[in-house]
């Protein structure tokens, strides 16, 4: 789960990380010099629109204010600038910090290192990508996980940093790294990490907290877990299916997340566009595939459904009994379905869906082909 | 005593099972499916459980006692994601290899540590979040359905379940069996990955294919293929990615499968295929045509 | 360095392991019953002698007190106790504690194993070794403290000791094992651990604090360290030498532990008895060896004296001139002396030596011969 | 390009040395002795001493810096105790083996960690509080005096370190040199006991005799001896005890030198070299006996 920069900060604050003086005002208030002052700071000041996504420099959503005539259409202004379709529901009040160096400081869960990889750079305010691709420019440390972070590194990262052993910078990614291990992050990115006068302060923050801590950290607090759902996202959480909307015409529902993303691969394979992904899991109930196709039919409104189910643990009159109480209850045209069906129980979901006037196709190519057809 | 069924590097000739969460309900209900299979379960673990039986097999509540009592040499993992850490370093002091995690939900950090700690010992993880492993006439330890697979020259190596089943089955319609198919896992973190497969499925003689489905995220693909292009890899990969209509940054479904920043693109793991050689199939189904082909049956 | 039983249990109650309710008395303090009432304990009560070597069950030195009467007399017997020449300096006062089953526990840094190994056994109030030879009765396990004590070990340890999942017998053994991490202990050993009613409390403490740890540890608190040591010892202390009184006749000084054992030892196989193990360590000043030979001629008052040194990082040019400051300022008899002294500068030092009138040995044997002879 | 030099699964053919705290005092002055023994010394570490040079050899700040300039690929630290923790991960960190640590007075549990550690990645521990080693016309890692050991055909592994410059001196009068001298360490855990020592000697073509200098305290003498037994061990070792005057529960020097509860005497050593068929000399002189009559010469 990615975090707003805002809640990144937060945690980074927890680990004494050092951030800049700021608060956050919601979608719908307004900014008053006295607020700002009330906050403890002063002109200029940073506006920062909270986005999930990146690209918010370059669609104007950073603004230095350096009077208080400006403070109000600024706030206007960012409020009403969306990145791919979303608008901010906070902006972050910063003070104006100034500095003279950019630094590059991140920990992250390394798949292919399976460590807990620290990278640094003295050219902050770059993206790690092109820092990667500049020779020199980008130090790379694994940390194993079971042993820990060590002076030794610390003293390493400062000298490539800085030049020298300098404590609060050494102190400082020490936290960091804490942060990733007991806040089950699997990114903690400072950039740029500002340095003045041996003073540092993280400017901006990227963090993303593992999902799978969720049995052990409050993950709902957090705004991408609790902002705004579609009553589809709400129902794929409640019934325990993988939803994501695409904006094609033919609604896709499969188990198994592979099969799924094969099943949609497939269909534009045969010239037609998937609508969305939503994988029913394994040994979907009939329930689930019913509120699964409430959910297509509702909120995706596709031309045609494609139900592609190889069943292993899933049980094929389970789908049956599912697919045909949607039917029933929303009223729908069998002629809006191509479904495939095999494995467990094949012969006795086969046999409740034909008895309903459904074809029931048994090989996945023979299915997509026929999906695909005069859309 | 090597009858050849097992792996070397993976897994021996004589695979005692533990089943470690034996009572819950996944738990029973697929080591049944196992026995069923031929699987030799020697023996499951439950704390608190002690003393009871599970479709005739004896649990008990400390891996420790099983392994005195019944020789276990292997495991496969259960428990709900908040155990699964402990359950996991249990299997790992007995010395258990393989230790196939099958839980769905453990936090990377917990895994991070899982497969560095069972390095240490030499250990061999499959996982978390995986179907687990057959070898089709010697053993299954995963929770694959039994009836798609028959013993022959292909080895599959997944990160998806029911991707592989289909796969493994249009292979099989072809009359093609296979000696292993092997789901990696879906997890963020894992502790086999496509290059530890292809290292132990190298000298492997009863292995003429391999099949590699892998899917958008990460680079493990980028890195077999360049892994397979260096070392001069002696046996003909097949290559499908699963997600090539995926968006940028939303999860398909695995905790593993998103795209950001840019990369771990279905193109760019196509493209990597295609450079190092490796035959890229672009439908499920293809797979089984390609492998047809590559054994000119 | 062997910590006292109440000091043991000091530690035992900060990482949360019971202890009977007690306090300490002093040697030259009396008891009465006002006292133990004030430290909220009734009769019975049990009064232990506080000493750092094993046997004062065998002694006497443990007296469960039931009436006031016997009070005074028993704090008088103890404090008259000896084991091996030592007599306590504390009496442990505590509650007598009813239980229904006596267990054994310790966690102790394994040198073979190379790791933090728990022993456990439900039949405690018998010795370890003991344990050890029984078929069955002692459970080993062996923890690497690069990964720690996990939840697993617990629950085979508390089965195995209590035949199930004892949630308070489970954290009592977390404890321990951080008491051993974190407080730097070689072992700490409770034996019995007294069981009723599902309640546990430490009966006994034998622990034993890593020497080495004292960079890291205020060692000094403990009685071992502060204990009266002999003007020898303190000097020992004091010039960086390690010496140990043994009582026999021939004063030895070596360099290195292990050339000074062997230095006793031919002593001993040529016929004599070595009256100290005296290892003045590597690199030795002139004044340190002037030293060791004061602090042998004043405590131990050997009959003669066997310097043994084969230098490497020690120069025989230091080592002679402190033999002949330590002649010249104690007025010491040259017949007492046999030299051995080889290695870096010999010939420097030898030179100086012959000067004096002594006779320098190259060969180790042939100078413990020589002071083996006629003694 | 094996020169033989080397030791298989101790050191390599081609030893490039890193000492860590080498502008420490004790740090130089054995860099110099070293030097001067032939040593291929590559670089130093001391944090925040970069830039300077000693006896010729440059400092860096990090071992991360020494290695990629100059490919050391073993170590020597000599940092203080409190530091020595640190320092030996960064040197397994940078995958230097062996790692010969001559610091005095480092916890127990410090050392237990680093142990661990590098067992996990393949990493030789020597130490803590040794002499470290020498392989006399090859290299010397230590701070043994130089003048005591020239080539031979005598390995020499021990507890101690100036009894074993005594013995190895005693046999060098006899005309016979050495293979290896390793002085093991005297604390309570160390990284490369008697059985580790005899492991990577045992196909060493160069050693034909093995003297093993044991003391008071721990087991490692009995187990050495079972192991000897027990694996048939294909050369002649002999064994000398130090300590057997020594009482119980003082400690003789080394924090690992105590005998305890009637466990660690030199009897119950003497007695298990006995039983095992290892020749035991009585006086440190004897052992040259010994050897010059095992040798034939």
């Amino acid at each position: 789960m990615f975090l707003l920069e805002y809640e990144g900060k937060e945690i980074f604050r927890k680990y004494g990380i050092p951030i800049p003086k700021g608060f956050v005002i919601e979608k719908g208030k307004s900014l008053s010099l006295d607020l700002v002052r009330e906050a403890g700071l002063e002109l200029p000041i940073v506006l920062k629109g909270q986005y999930l996504m990146g690209g918010r420099g370059k669609a104007g959503a950073v603004k230095i204010v350096r009077s208080e005539s400006e403070l109000d259409q600024a706030v206007k202004n960012i409020f009403s600038l969306s990145i791919k379709g979303s608008y901010p529901e906070y902006i972050l009040v910063e003070e104006f910090v100034e500095h003279e160096k950019e630094l590059y400081l991140s920990a992250l869960v390394s798949k292919p290192d399976r460590a807990v990889t620290i990278l640094a750079s003295p050219y902050g305010g770059v993206d790690v990508e092109e820092l990667a691709r500049r020779e020199g420019a980008l130090l790379k440390l694994d940390v194993d996980p079971s042993i820990g972070v060590s002076n030794h590194h610390l003293r390493l990262i400062s000298k490539f940093l800085v030049g020298k052993f300098d404590k609060p910078l050494m102190e400082l990614i020490r936290s960091l790294y804490n942060a990733v291990i007991n806040d089950d992050l699997l990114l903690a990115e400072i950039n740029p990490l500002a340095m003045l006068d041996g003073e540092y302060k993280a400017l901006d923050s990227k963090v993303i907290v593992d999902d799978n801590s969720i049995f052990r950290r409050d993950l709902e607090k957090f705004y991408e877990y609790k902002k705004f759902l579609t009553w589809g996202e709400k129902m794929a959480r409640e019934y325990g299916f993988s939803y994501v909307p695409l904006g094609g015409d033919i609604g896709i529902i499969g188990n198994g997340a592979g099969l799924t993303m094969a099943t949609l691969d497939l269909v534009a394979y045969y010239g037609a566009k998937p609508a969305n992904f939503l994988d029913v899991g394994g040994g979907a109930s009939a329930e689930r595939i019913e509120k699964a196709l409430e959910v297509l039919v509702k909120e995706i409104k596709p031309k045609k459904i494609f139900i592609n189910i190889f069943a292993g643990i899933t049980r094929c009159d389970e789908v049956a009994k599912g697919i045909v109480a949607a039917v029933d209850n929303l009223n729908l045209p069998k002629e809006m379905f191509v479904i495939r069906l095999t494995g467990t129980l094949e012969d006795v979901g086969k046999k409740i869906l034909e008895e309903r006037g459904f074809k029931v196709y048994i090989d996945m190519d023979e299915a997509a082909m026929e999906v695909a057809k005069n859309v | 005593m090597s009858s050849g069924r097992g792996i070397k590097g993976f897994v021996g000739d004589e695979l005692k099972l533990l089943v470690q969460g034996i009572t819950g309900r996944q738990g029973s209900f697929h080591t049944e499916q196992m026995l069923k299979y031929g699987t030799e379960i020697v023996a499951g673990v439950t704390p608190g459980k002690g003393g009871m039986e599970v479709h005739g097999v004896p649990v008990y509540d400390t891996v420790y006692e099983a392994v005195k009592e019944t020789g276990a040499n292997a495991s496969i993992i259960f428990v709900p994601a908040p155990y699964a850490y402990d359950a996991a370093l249990e299997a790992i002091e007995a010395r258990l290899s393989p230790i196939v995690i099958i839980t769905e939900g453990i936090p990377a950090h917990d895994t991070l540590k899982i497969v560095n700690i069972a390095r240490k010992y030499n250990i061999r993880i499959v996982g978390p979040n995986t179907p687990g492993f057959i070898i089709p006439g010697y053993t299954k330890v995963g929770i694959m359905p039994n009836q798609y697979f028959k013993p022959g020259p292909v080895s599959i190596v997944s990160r998806s379940g029911t991707l592989t089943y289909e796969i493994s089955w249009s292979i099989l319609k072809q009359g093609i069996g296979q000696r292993l198919v092997l789901g990696c896992g879906g997890d963020y973190v894992i502790g086999t990955n496509f290059i530890d497969a292809l290292e132990f499925l190298r000298d492997d003689k009863q292995t003429e294919v391999i099949v590699v489905v892998g899917e958008i995220g990460g680079d493990d693909e980028e890195r077999m293929a360049r892994y397979y292009m260096e070392t001069n890899y002696p046996k003909p990969v097949i290559g499908y990615v699963a997600g090539k209509t995926a968006p940028e940054g939303k999860r398909m479904g695995h905790a593993g499968a998103i795209i950001s920043g840019g990369t771990g693109t279905a193109e760019s793991k196509i493209k990597s295929f295609k450079e190092a050689g490796i035959e890229v199939a672009y439908r499920p189904s293809e797979v089984a045509e390609i492998v047809r082909r590559l054994l000119r049956r």
